[in-house]
């Protein structure tokens, strides 16, 4: 009977790896004939490139302690969204006077628009994200010491 | 950046892309791997982003490092 | 479409099919050969100016190396 | 908001993610939560092996640590399904689908045996490359759309999210959700410990119902 | 039709069924996970397509999950095959060992990592610390680093009720934040350093 | 035709150095000898990323950069130098 093969072969744990595959395999030609997508122009957290600024790539505006202008899903959910964005510590205020090129160690530093979404209006995201990380470190971690 | 440097990169990252495809031995496909590093820097450099291009080019080979630790038990 | 858009695409069509049929199937081989599509989506990145992920792309791109290397050293070494 | 959800009873805004509760969600949590103080409170069964063709038995001896480890997970699992029912961001909901399955996959590969290790490397296989449809439709989504709050989707005069990236979305639930296949295989039940396997069974139903709820409404 | 974002959706989701058509045709349990590692390169060339600021949100988690379920499944693979007591060899390239590389390089690493604060610097900060720790031996102090990190997890939980409840602190959810998820994530991928050998 | 400068003309003579050599990388058969062509191609490579923008900045890049392949091509020369035969 083709029910009992398809069964014998769904029940060897090591064939449903390549089925998941294969299903995704399918869905990915068939999602590929199916282009174009429409591109969304009212995007979130829309970016602008100011190459002339010392933030470059990552200049949002504001300026420290006050509040920036960005573009979120629900304002009133946050009300002090924009000002992680327009904050400088010292040391990336020293740093964005001496050099024009060092966008990017200013933004990671605390502060920037990336802090912002990571940590205030997306921090949720952030929250499940760190508690995969440290499961999945638990899971391996146990096994490392007590494992058979 | 002009054309012509365009070209220089590009053509320095398709060939070294093609040569770790092509090549067998494990040290020439990594000594090809770099040839492919080296132009992807300039790259980031003509960006602008000069703080990243010191990051990754500091990176990468700590990458190709690991990998000649697990190389050399491959060698006969 | 800037050049580091068609560049990364071509890196990382050129890398997916190397490391999927690889001329010599070995772990080495795929391992070595992975790193061409992770430098085709940093250049993806780049002409994105995604110069944050980029960053952190490559210190992740290091560790799943040696995370890797590992495992592999315990499969071929010998017992 | 029109679904198969209805109307939402009241909401919880952290930021841009906002955890919304209709009649639907709330009883998949309840369902959730009800499970996982279950899961805190119950002992874990003693399995007990009976010698064929004889009046003897043994109780096969669990370490405590494997034990405790498992609960750990378990617990942990629970609450993911909690969050993945609730959440009201398709980006956040693909995040505590794929912590629902790395939980399922500690869940199972705690246990020391050969045979059970292979089926829990198996699924973890199957669960990490679930992720690539996952996170792939959520992005299809914002760009699509330009949101990837589901409260926004289902507004009447949103823009409409293309059924592939919804086939997309619901093919990396189920790749998350395999677990009870390998449960299936009666070894997995074998396994000692047996109100944390069955977590691995419903966390996947859950996050399955919730997902036909999320493709109809956006 | 055609713009920027279809082509370079068509052309990644093409590497993508190139991927999966070889993970459907691999038997071997090791090739599966380089093959897995490999498709979650399209998935997140997907998310970059986006190109907004939201993109760049989303690439950091999904970079984070993917090397933790990579780390949970490495070992998984290891306990199974029954790998566990195998010895591992270390570094041994004379550069690497005599010069002052590795403790420059790490140094370099560290302090820049410590800089960037957040995902950024946890993984560059990790990746300086780990090569210091192969070339140099491992360390000991296995309970202490993970007792920092779950320290530095609890800072960052706070943190996040700060931003949620307590908006006009937002400078002190900033800092708890950064500093919390800078020493988890370090502390995290470190201690896969530690793991390089065998239990004691 | 545009006219040229003296910085364009340094950066044009590195790049086809650059690529010069990596043709020879690609081209010669024997491991040992590809490292030569490899570290020509670094300091051609460094040497354009110093002219490509005048910054004090690049020349940190270039040098990081410099450094770098340095201790990559050291690290494969004495890796297949050593490495086979201490496994004898």
């Amino acid at each position: 009977m083709i029910i009992s093969r398809i069964s014998r072969f769904i029940s060897n744990f090591d064939n449903l790896l390549a089925l998941f595959a294969g299903a995704c395999a399918v869905l990915a030609v068939l999602f590929v004939l199916f282009l174009p997508l429409p591109y969304s122009e009212d995007q979130l957290y829309p970016k602008e490139i100011d190459e002339s600024s010392p933030l470059y790539p990552y200049e949002r505006g504001g300026t420290p302690f006050e509040r920036a202008d960005i573009h979120v899903q629900y304002p009133e959910n946050s009300p002090f969204a924009g000002y992680v964005t327009a904050y400088l510590t010292p040391f990336s205020l020293a740093l964005s006077r001496l050099t024009p090129h060092a966008g990017t160690t200013i933004v990671a530093h605390p502060g920037g628009i990336l802090d912002e979404i990571l940590y205030n209006t997306r921090g949720l995201d952030t929250v499940v994200e760190t508690t995969i990380l440290f499961i999945a470190f638990a899971i391996g971690s146990y096994l490392f010491r007590k494992g058979s | 950046m002009n054309e012509l440097l365009l070209g220089a990169f590009g053509a320095l990252l398709v060939l070294g892309a093609g040569a770790t495809i092509l090549e067998h031995d494990p040290y020439k496909k990594i000594i090809s791997l770099s040839v492919l590093i080296g132009g992807a820097i300039p790259f980031i450099v003509d960006r602008g982003l000069l703080d990243v291009a010191t990051a990754v080019a500091l990176i990468a080979p700590l990458s190709t490092i690991f990998i000649l630790m697990a190389v050399r038990r491959a060698a006969p | 479409m800037n050049p580091e858009f068609v560049l990364g695409l071509f890196l990382i069509l050129a890398g997916t099919v190397s490391v999927a049929f690889p001329r010599r199937k070995d772990y080495i081989t795929r391992l070595i050969n992975l790193e061409i599509p992770a430098w085709g989506l940093l250049l993806l990145m780049l002409s994105y100016n995604e110069a944050l992920a980029l960053l952190t792309f490559g210190a992740v791109t290091a560790l799943t190396v040696y995370i890797f290397v590992r495992v592999i050293q315990k499969r071929e070494g010998d017992a | 908001m029109i679904g198969i959800g209805g109307q939402p009873l009241f909401m919880l805004p952290f930021g841009d993610i906002v955890l919304y509760f209709t009649p639907f969600t709330l009883t998949l949590f309840i369902l959730a939560l009800v499970f996982t103080v279950l899961v805190i409170i119950s002992k874990p069964e003693r399995q007990i092996d009976i010698v064929f063709g004889g009046d003897a038995y043994l109780a096969k001896e669990i370490s405590i640590s494997e034990m405790k480890f498992r609960r750990f997970m378990a617990i942990a699992c629970g609450l993911a399904s909690m969050g993945a029912m609730v959440t009201g961001d398709i980006f956040d909901f693909a995040l505590f689908t794929s912590l629902v399955g790395i939980c399922n996959v500690g869940i199972v590969a705690a246990v020391k045996s050969r045979h059970v290790q292979n089926a829990a490397y198996q699924y973890g296989l199957v669960a990490m490359s679930a992720t690539v449809p996952l996170f792939a439709g959520a992005a299809i989504v914002a760009a699509t759309t330009g949101t990837l709050s589901i409260l926004e989707l289902a507004l009447p005069g949103a823009t409409k999210v293309p059924l592939f990236v919804k086939a997309l979305l619901t093919l990396g639930v189920m790749g998350e959700g395999m677990a009870p296949f390998y449960a299936a295989k009666a070894e997995m039940f074998r396994a000692p410990g047996a109100p944390y396997v069955i977590m691995c069974s419903l966390s996947s139903l859950l996050i399955f119902l919730r997902v036909i709820e999320v493709v109809l409404t956006v | 039709m055609w713009n920027e974002y279809s082509v370079g959706l068509a052309l990644v989701m093409i590497s993508a069924v190139i991927g999966f058509l070889a993970l459907l045709r691999e038997q071997d349990d090791l090739h599966r996970l380089l093959i897995i590692d490999l498709v979650e390169i399209p998935s997140l060339a997907i998310i970059a397509l986006l190109g907004t600021d939201l993109a760049e949100a989303l690439i950091l988690p999904g970079l984070v999950v993917g090397i933790a379920e990579l780390l949970a499944l490495s070992q998984i693979y290891v306990t199974k095959e029954g790998l566990r007591k195998r010895p591992v060899r270390g570094l041994h390239i004379e550069v690497v060992e005599r010069a002052h590389a590795p403790v420059i390089i790490p140094a370099l690493l560290v302090g820049y990592g410590i800089v960037l604060s957040g995902f950024t610097g946890g993984a560059v900060a990790a990746l300086g610390a780990i090569f210091f720790v192969i070339s140099r031996g491992s360390t000991d102090s296995y309970e202490l680093v993970e007792m920092a990190s779950g320290i530095a997890w609890a800072a960052w939980i706070a943190s996040f009720f700060v931003f949620m409840f307590f908006p006009q602190y937002w400078y002190a959810g900033v800092m708890g934040a950064a500093v919390g998820i800078l020493v988890k994530v370090a502390a995290k991928m470190t201690l896969v350093g530690s793991m390089w050998g065998e239990a004691e | 035709m545009e006219v040229i400068t003296t910085q364009e003309i340094a950066i044009l003579v590195c790049a086809a150095i650059g690529v010069i050599s990596a043709v020879r990388v690609i081209a010669e058969r024997n491991t040992m000898k590809k490292l030569p062509f490899l570290n020509v191609l670094s300091f051609a490579i460094a040497g354009s990323l110093a002219l490509l923008l005048p910054d004090p900045l690049t020349i940190l890049a270039a040098a990081a950069y410099f450094v770098g392949t340095t201790l990559e091509s050291n690290a494969i020369a004495s890796s297949y130098a050593g490495g086979p035969k201490n496994d004898e």
